[in-house]
């Protein structure tokens, strides 16, 4: 069969299956059993196929291809190379383990019908698929906002409740001024040469100017899709309101495709990226990461505290991009390919860990219906499967060392510290500061992540009926258990995986970092003596200390033990009201970090009945753009309803002034 | 390239911490009640108190999930990993290659995770109220002392341990001013993270003033000893790290036996010194409020990034 | 004279005379229906002719056919059959609700032939006097459709429709006077000056200075039937308050008739000057149009004059494109304004369905409608979808067309219509999604809306969204090159 | 004698016609309006027949009875009845007062003349003088519509237009071909009768004829 050849038909042959299985869901729309059972695991093998194509599809070099469909003289492009391999084999893997979960997941009603929501579920997979192979403008703009659309249905699945349906507008919203960006850095790009495919983007040289505005809106575009800060306003809204598994997709994989545009653009259309580029990335990723994770610590809904955590990632790959772009900017190839390295590597690893955490979330709120933390607690005794996967994720998304998330945090610090040797001045003194704000965001990431777990499933029970939450099914769990198994496996092996990112690192940086590690134990990427980690080493060596004083323990002495209540130095009663709340665990940051916040504070009158006190933290950039610009619009319209007052003797004057002007100027 | 002196210098490091540690703790226990003349506990009282606790049988709360128990031996056998990183004896050890700086920083890490979420296991008032203070001692610190391993890597231009202490060492002896801000940043960060005077007070028993304490109310038995035991190797393992930055002289290059027994007398001696060093400091200090605590590391974590530009601009 | 194009103008001016006969009675909407699909498959003959024998003229070259004017046909005839067989349930319903007579059922469907003869006529015309004479036609048929519920707004409505469109006709008239004056003295006295291809072919050596007073004359004149903006008052109230049949009509297919006409005058007038006086003030107007429009889409409370106001801003991006002027923006603006006839139609379809179950035209008291009836409630939303120029549909292809020439030769222009893009994206995507989703609101219907038009107009849009079949993008590209 | 006073005569009867687009303008009695409307329907008779026998286009003397026809007795007539019928009997009310439309329309007869001289130039017609006064005629019809507030005036400029527009055709080319004269006068006709039902419905609804009614209609 020539048509699944190569690799490139096999990926658009595996779009075209997930497209089938979606409207495949609209014969039987109301059946719950036909979606979960059969649609949704066979989502889940499409996607493992695809992740095992794109694995064998990195090393090859770049195949392309022209499909008939499109404008006429526009026909679609496609285009597999290493980037976009390593970016579906991202989306398949990821995919796998998340349709498997929904199989579980979608057995409880949601707000639109079962067949409804499979046929949004597999047309978003398709259309991610698809952004990764397009190769001209219009291909990518069609794939793109496919996604886009296909994405907001998702997101307002249960449309009855109106802040799900405001979340579903904003985020639609925001995404579509993020593609008309696009569509002006595809304009820039074109700079009025050829037509809009990639190969001929490519091949023009663009002057510094053009390129300069082409990248701005690059930014600006892929900024609002990943959830930069200026445009991250719809992440914690949109999050939140999708149901678990897509609130999973949207963090894990959607917020990479916009990675993976602006690699696209940067690295490979435009070329010869200047390095003043990088600082900008670099300074907009920071501030991103640290807001984000200082959002994060006060939150009190466990998926919107995700969901800024997940900005918070976001920020710190931006800073990786950064880094690339300083470094090839300067020329020196090698930096460039470990900070390029680190940043993919983080990608790979937030798609693996927020999906988990996501998936975590969606079983708690799948057994007690409720997503505020201020209403959950001590579920370790009631979801232990859950409970442990979560902290598998937990470990891996705060960056300590047995997990995946401490390798591209210990390789983005590698990355920051050669800048040193750069030959800017202040680019020296700058990137200290950087490095410190990452070091920061890390810590702070432990300590969200700590009140995240800590809250949910440590602790007594808040409510009283979580006590009967009963345990997620097996579909879930399997799906959980991927991807829980997937963090471990890219903790422990990193240098095999950078032996997989070094094709890419060489076409986008002409170098690559593959080479110097030696062998799949050690991760020395520029070499020995400069700075090496073998996490297999560490986890056997701190797992033998563990066994072993457990064992010395149990030889020496004895292991009994006996039940008596919580000894909380002699207080009687003890409840749950006791425990800090979400709000209490993140006092000391809002006590930090209190610039960040516009804090409302509602303290109870001294002789109120019923005492409540409540405390938002709310964004402050609502205030100082969004709703700035929501009234400046507002007011620009209530100009022009000048022009439409209902007199019709005004309305023959406009046309005659018209005729008049017209006559007197146009000669 | 494994060397038999690495691997016996490996073992012998490791045996030293887990046995020594809790004689430092001892020490610096009567160092201080020297300094407050009274009359001091036997210097082995830390051994007798760890031996009673083995011996009793553990008491657990109704609530308690199995996290609990496996809590003290996580964290334990993460400090005794960051002890066996830390080169005190011989720079040329095998794990060398295993982890380097920033892996120690995060092991630290993993060991204030568990011990937080253990505290916040039975779900008492003072058990998440521990652990919420110590995660924001945590946040503060752990960044002040990546700082502070990144500008002694930026000198001797790497990040594994053994090379810092190598070039700091063996190399001819150089005056680094930013060592001297790292120093000091370097000290105000591990009075935090043992819980030492001025942000805690280990001996103290009014609940509402203790961060490390608050945690492990809930332990007893063999988990309060592996606990406690955990908590002065973590002091041992920060003295070890404060010698290997600043002091790192008397530690055996790579291969010769001899400089490896000459080490032992010296590790024991700047353990001494650093440790009656550290009995002054708490005397000089009285303990801030929990709200002061975040302006004090604060203070630090802008001492090691002044530490970094201050190598940048001066000794590039 | 051939076949098709006899029966192609005969067969609505017969169903309008039959209509008028026998239009109040019963099976009158079926009739209409008829003559209508009679219609369509004239002009699907019509087109094969063309497309295999290119251009030709007939009745003493009174009538002519190329390949500009018979796409326009083609899209003119399919969407007025589509609208008829929507009118047929819905005007039924009207009846019911008592808002419309007999005597205004027989003088709608009456009327709605007479329209769809008067714009047939304009398209196949090639005597630019005749072509005026069937544009003011086409007013007189649809002023009395737009004031036929007769309540107050809707006699303002078509008070305004009338006095407006009359003086901006009568412009036009004094437009086509000068350009027959130009012409008389080159070709002499005699019908022969007003024949289009006698001027195109004569159009270099036409008067500069007279032609440009006369495109003046002509642009204020079409420019009002267009919708421009200094000139589009009585637009949103006219397409608002007629039957939702007749706006979907007018919104479709007059305001592209009205364009096709002044793009007769403006290849002839850019032929006669030589600089592109012309295109520029056709961009000139497109891009106030874009702009103005958008603005107003947030003000809305009207779900029909939000829809109408939408169509100006459509218009406004079409005329645009064709000012830019090359083959590529020409071939957009051909796809654009059939996309934008096919899916404004089909909204009006949705939209009428929607207001008829809730008895109302205020957004705000329309919620639900997916949960309510699912057809109604979908129709609806990919029509906006569509509409808002989404990338699956067809709106999209060929507004990037549009959006990548305006960068290519008008960068300055692109930010503007971008924005415009935005705004308008953000005000109809505000208020059509609480219409759709939510807890219903409104009453169920009796019986059934037929809506297979709907579906039938957006499975096009959107199959043009990802394939042109090559036949039809060949057709495209001559027309375009007619443009120039 | 008329073969060599021609030209003047055609300009005299111009005159007349701009003279009586300025009276309808300042007019206050809708009768008298009608009337003026009826008069220069008549002047456009005359000027067309004399064109036509002056330059011996028979296809003009078609086109002058169809204008007598129509604008100086069908149309009158029927605004008559309606003004019966309607019982419409007060003065007509403006806008803006009668000496500023004065001035404007001054302003603009003065403007429609420098913009049709380029025109008139090239004109070969013996009318050619004529095109500036009609295109004064249009556009001082044009103001009045814009001036008046009630529904029967509006019309009445709405149809002066019309007249304005029929003497430029017949000063610029000789007047249009014949089947687009019989085109342009029956949509006239049937505008006429459209705005006569519209009169009614308007009347009926309102019991006024005043614009100022038809304001509800707009963005706020």
């Amino acid at each position: 069969m020539t048509l699944l050849a190569t690799p490139l038909h096999q990926v658009l042959a595996l779009a075209c299956a997930w497209l089938v299985l979606g409207a495949l869901g609209l014969l039987r729309q109301d059946s719950v059993r036909w979606t979960t059972r059969i649609l949704y695991p066979a989502g889940a093998i499409v996607g493992l196929a695809l992740a095992i194509v794109a694995l064998s599809a990195i090393f090859d070099p770049a195949a392309a291809l022209v499909l008939p469909l499109g404008l006429p003289d526009l026909p679609f492009h496609a285009r597999l190379d290493a980037l976009s391999a390593f970016f579906l084999l991202l989306l398949g893997a990821v995919a796998a383990g998340v349709s498997v979960y929904a199989g579980g997941y979608f057995r409880q009603a949601q707000g639109t019908a079962p067949g409804l929501v499979c046929l949004y579920f597999h047309v978003f997979l398709a259309s991610m698929a698809l952004v990764m192979v397009a190769d001209d403008a219009y291909f990518f703009m069609v794939a793109w906002e496919t996604m886009a659309l296909s994405s907001f249905f998702l997101v307002t699945c249960d449309h009855d409740q109106a802040e799900i349906r405001r979340a579903g507008y904003l985020y639609l919203l925001i995404a579509h001024i993020g593609a008309i960006a696009i569509l002006l850095c595809f304009g820039a790009l074109q700079a009025g040469a050829g037509d809009y495919t990639f190969e001929n983007m490519r091949a023009l040289q663009p002057t510094a100017a053009w390129a300069t505005a082409a990248f701005l809106l690059a930014l600006v575009g892929f900024g609002a899709k990943a959830g930069i800060v200026p445009l991250h306003v719809w992440l914690p809204e949109a999050h939140p309101a999708a149901p678990s598994p897509v609130s999973a997709l949207l963090s894990a994989v959607m917020l990479k495709t916009a990675i993976y545009g602006l690699l696209r653009v940067t690295l490979d259309l435009i070329g010869s990226p200047l390095w003043w580029w990088g600082v900008v990335a670099l300074v907009l990723g920071l501030v991103s990461a640290l807001g984000g994770i200082v959002f994060a610590a006060v939150q009190t809904d466990m998926k919107r505290l995700l969901a800024y955590s997940s900005i918070e990632n976001v920020g710190l790959i931006f800073a990786g991009f950064g880094l690339t772009l300083i470094f090839h900017g300067f020329g020196k190839g090698a930096l460039a390919a470990l900070a390029l390295t680190a940043t993919l590597y983080h990608c790979l690893n937030h798609a693996f860990y927020k999906s988990l955490l996501f998936l975590c979330t969606g079983s708690v709120l799948h057994a007690t219906r409720e997503r505020s933390l201020g209403r959950l607690g001590g579920l370790i005794r009631r979801m232990p499967w859950v409970a442990w996967c979560a902290l598998i994720g937990t470990i891996a998304i705060a960056g300590l060392p047995p997990s995946n998330g401490f390798v591209s945090e210990w390789l983005l610090l590698q990355a920051f510290l050669f800048t040193p040797g750069l030959p800017q001045g202040y680019l020296n003194m700058l990137v200290p500061v950087a490095a410190a704000a990452v070091a920061l965001t890390a810590a702070l990431s432990g300590y969200v992540m700590v009140k995240f777990f800590g809250v949910v499933f440590l602790g007594q029970h808040r409510e009283a009926r979580l006590a009967e939450a009963h345990e997620a099914g097996i579909w879930e769990r399997a799906g959980l258990a991927w991807l829980a198994a997937a963090c471990i496996f890219l903790g422990l092996v990193p240098a095999t995986v950078i032996g997989l990112l070094d094709p890419i690192t060489r076409t986008l940086t002409g170098h690559g970092i593959g080479n110097f590690a030696r062998g799949w134990l050690f991760l020395a990427p520029i070499n020995a003596e400069r700075a090496s980690y073998s996490p297999i080493l560490v986890f056997a060596v701190a797992a033998l200390l563990v066994a072993a004083a457990w064992l010395g323990v149990r030889a020496f002495y004895h292991g009994r033990a006996r039940r008596a209540a919580a000894w909380d130095c002699g207080f009687p009663d003890q409840n749950a009201r006791m425990q800090d709340s979400a709000e209490g665990f993140g006092q000391p940051v809002r006590h930090v970090f209190e610039p960040f916040f516009r804090l409302e504070q509602h303290a109870p009158a001294p002789d109120d009945a019923r005492p409540r006190f409540s405390e938002s933290a709310e964004d402050r950039l609502w205030y100082w753009i969004y709703l700035p610009v929501a009234r400046a619009v507002e007011r620009l319209t209530a100009l022009v309803t000048l022009l439409q007052r209902g007199r019709i003797s005004v309305y023959l004057a406009y046309s005659f002034a018209t005729l008049l002007a017209l006559l007197l100027f146009a000669r | 390239m494994i060397s038999l002196s690495g691997v016996a210098a490996q073992f012998t490091e490791l045996a030293l911490a887990v046995l020594l540690a809790p004689l430092l703790t001892g020490w610096v226990n009567q160092c201080r009640a020297w300094l407050q003349n009274r009359s001091a506990p036997p210097l082995l009282q830390p051994y007798r108190v760890l031996n009673k606790l083995f011996q009793k049988e553990v008491v657990l709360a109704y609530g308690a999930s199995p996290l609990f128990r496996v809590a003290p031996y996580l964290i334990f056998g993460c400090l005794c990993a960051a002890a066996a990183i830390v080169p005190t004896l011989g720079t040329d050890l095998p794990l060398n290659a295993a982890a380097d700086a920033i892996a120690l920083v995060g092991l630290l890490a993993l060991a204030r995770m568990f011990i937080a979420l253990a505290g916040m296991d039975v779900g008492t008032a003072f058990g998440t109220l521990g652990a919420r203070r110590e995660m924001l001692v945590g946040f503060l610190a752990e960044p002040a002392l990546l700082m502070v391993l990144f500008t002694a890597s930026l000198i001797s231009n790497s990040t594994s341990l053994a090379t810092i202490a190598a070039t700091l060492a063996h190399k001819e002896f150089v005056i680094h001013p930013s060592l001297a801000f790292a120093g000091v940043a370097f000290t105000m960060v591990s009075l935090a993270e043992n819980a030492r005077i001025p942000v805690d007070n280990p001996a103290t028993h009014l609940e509402l003033t203790m961060i490390h304490e608050a945690m492990v109310l809930e332990y007893s038995g063999r988990h309060l000893a592996m606990i406690e035991w955990a908590a002065s190797l973590k002091l041992f393992v920060y003295s070890c790290i404060g010698l290997v930055l600043f002091f790192p002289f008397g530690i055996a290059s790579g291969g010769d036996w001899l400089g490896l027994v000459l080490a032992l007398p010296a590790l024991l001696g700047k353990l001494a010194l650093g440790g009656a060093l550290l009995a002054l400091i708490e005397m000089l200090s009285a303990k801030m409020r929990i709200f002061r605590a975040p302006e004090f590391l604060g203070t630090a974590f802008l001492l090691a990034v002044l530490a970094m530009l201050v190598h940048v601009l001066l000794e590039r | 004279m051939p076949a098709e194009l006899l029966l192609l103008l005969a067969s609505p001016l017969a169903g309008g005379l039959v209509l008028a006969l026998m239009g109040h009675r019963r099976r009158a909407a079926e009739v209409n229906a008829a003559f209508s699909t009679f219609t369509f498959a004239a002009a699907a003959a019509l087109v094969a002719r063309v497309v295999s024998e290119g251009p030709f003229e007939a009745l003493y070259r009174q009538l002519f056919v190329d390949p500009l004017n018979v796409f326009l046909v083609a899209l003119t005839a399919f969407v007025g059959m589509t609208t008829a067989m929507f009118s047929r349930p819905y005007m039924r319903i009207e009846r019911e609700h008592g808002r419309v007579t007999d005597g205004g059922m027989r003088l709608y469907h009456s009327m709605y032939q007479m329209f769809s003869f008067t714009m047939l006529l304009v398209l196949t015309t090639n005597n630019l006097g005749v072509m005026w004479v069937a544009m003011e036609a086409a007013t007189l048929t649809t002023v009395l459709l737009v004031a036929l519920y007769r309540t107050h707004a809707s006699l303002e409505a078509a008070w305004k429709y009338f006095i407006l469109c009359g003086v901006g006709i009568a412009q036009a008239l004094l437009g086509t006077i000068l350009v027959y004056f130009a012409a008389e003295k080159i070709l002499g006295a005699g019908v022969g000056a007003l024949l289009w291809t006698e001027l195109d072919t004569v159009k270099g050596r036409l008067e500069p200075a007279v032609m440009s007073i006369a495109f003046v004359f002509l642009l204020v004149g079409y420019g009002t039937k267009v919708g421009m903006v200094p000139l589009h008052n009585w637009l949103p109230d006219a397409h608002a308050e007629g039957p939702t049949p007749v706006s979907a009509v007018l919104s479709g297919l007059l305001l592209n008739v009205a364009l096709y006409a002044l793009i007769r005058f403006k290849v002839i007038t850019d032929g006669a000057l030589e600089r592109p006086f012309a295109s520029g003030l056709m961009m000139g107007f497109g891009l106030l149009s874009v702009a103005v429009a958008a603005l107003f889409l947030s003000r809305q409370r009207d779900i029909k004059r939000m829809f109408a106001y939408s169509s100006i801003e459509h218009m406004g991006l079409i005329t645009f494109a064709f000012g830019l002027g090359g083959p590529v923006a020409s071939f957009a603006g051909l796809l654009h304004m059939t996309m934008h006839s096919l899916t404004k139609s089909a909204i009006f379809f949705a939209v009428g369905h929607a207001t008829q179950k809730a008895g109302t035209q205020l957004m705000a008291d329309i919620r639900g409608l997916i949960r309510l009836s699912p057809t109604v409630g979908w129709g609806l939303t990919l029509g906006t979808v569509a509409i808002l120029g989404l990338p699956p549909f067809g709106v999209f292809a060929s507004e990037f067309l549009i959006l990548t020439q305006a960068i290519a030769h008008a960068p300055w222009a692109a930010p503007i219509l971008l924005v415009s893009l935005g705004i308008s994206f953000a005000a109809i995507f505000g208020k059509v999604q609480p219409m759709v989703f939510g807890e219903p609101s409104v009453a169920r219907l009796r019986h059934r809306p037929a809506l297979l038009p709907v579906f039938a107009h957006l499975l096009l849009v959107l199959m043009f969204g990802l394939y042109m079949p090559p036949y039809l993008a060949g057709w495209y590209r001559q027309a375009a090159l007619l443009i120039g | 004698m008329l073969q060599h006073h021609g030209p003047q005569l055609v300009n005299l009867l111009a005159s007349v016609m701009l003279l009586l687009a300025f009276a309808m303008l300042s007019q206050r009695r809708i009768i008298s309006l009608i009337n003026l409307f009826a008069a220069q329907g008549f002047t456009l008779f005359l000027s067309t027949a004399l064109v036509a026998w002056l330059t011996g286009q028979d296809h003009l003397y078609a086109s002058a009875l169809l204008t007598l026809a129509l604008k100086v007795i069908a149309l009158p007539w029927i605004l008559h009845r309606l003004i019966r019928r309607l019982n419409v009997k007060w003065d007509v009310e403006t806008l803006i007062n009668i000496p500023t439309t004065m001035l404007i329309g001054i302003v603009l007869v003065i403007l429609a003349f420098n913009l049709a001289l380029p025109i008139s130039l090239l004109a070969g017609t013996v009318t050619k003088a004529t095109l500036g006064i009609a295109l004064a005629c249009v556009l001082l019809s044009f103001l009045m519509m814009i001036t008046r507030s009630k529904a029967v005036p509006q019309v009445i400029g709405f149809l002066a237009m019309e007249n304005g527009l029929f003497f430029a055709a017949t000063g610029a080319v000789y007047g249009m071909p014949m089947v687009i004269e019989f085109g342009i006068a029956l949509d006239v006709l049937v505008g006429m009768l459209i705005l006569g039902i519209f009169f009614f419905r308007i009347r009926e609804r309102f019991d006024s004829l005043d614009t100022r009614h038809l304001e509800r209609l707009k963005e706020l």
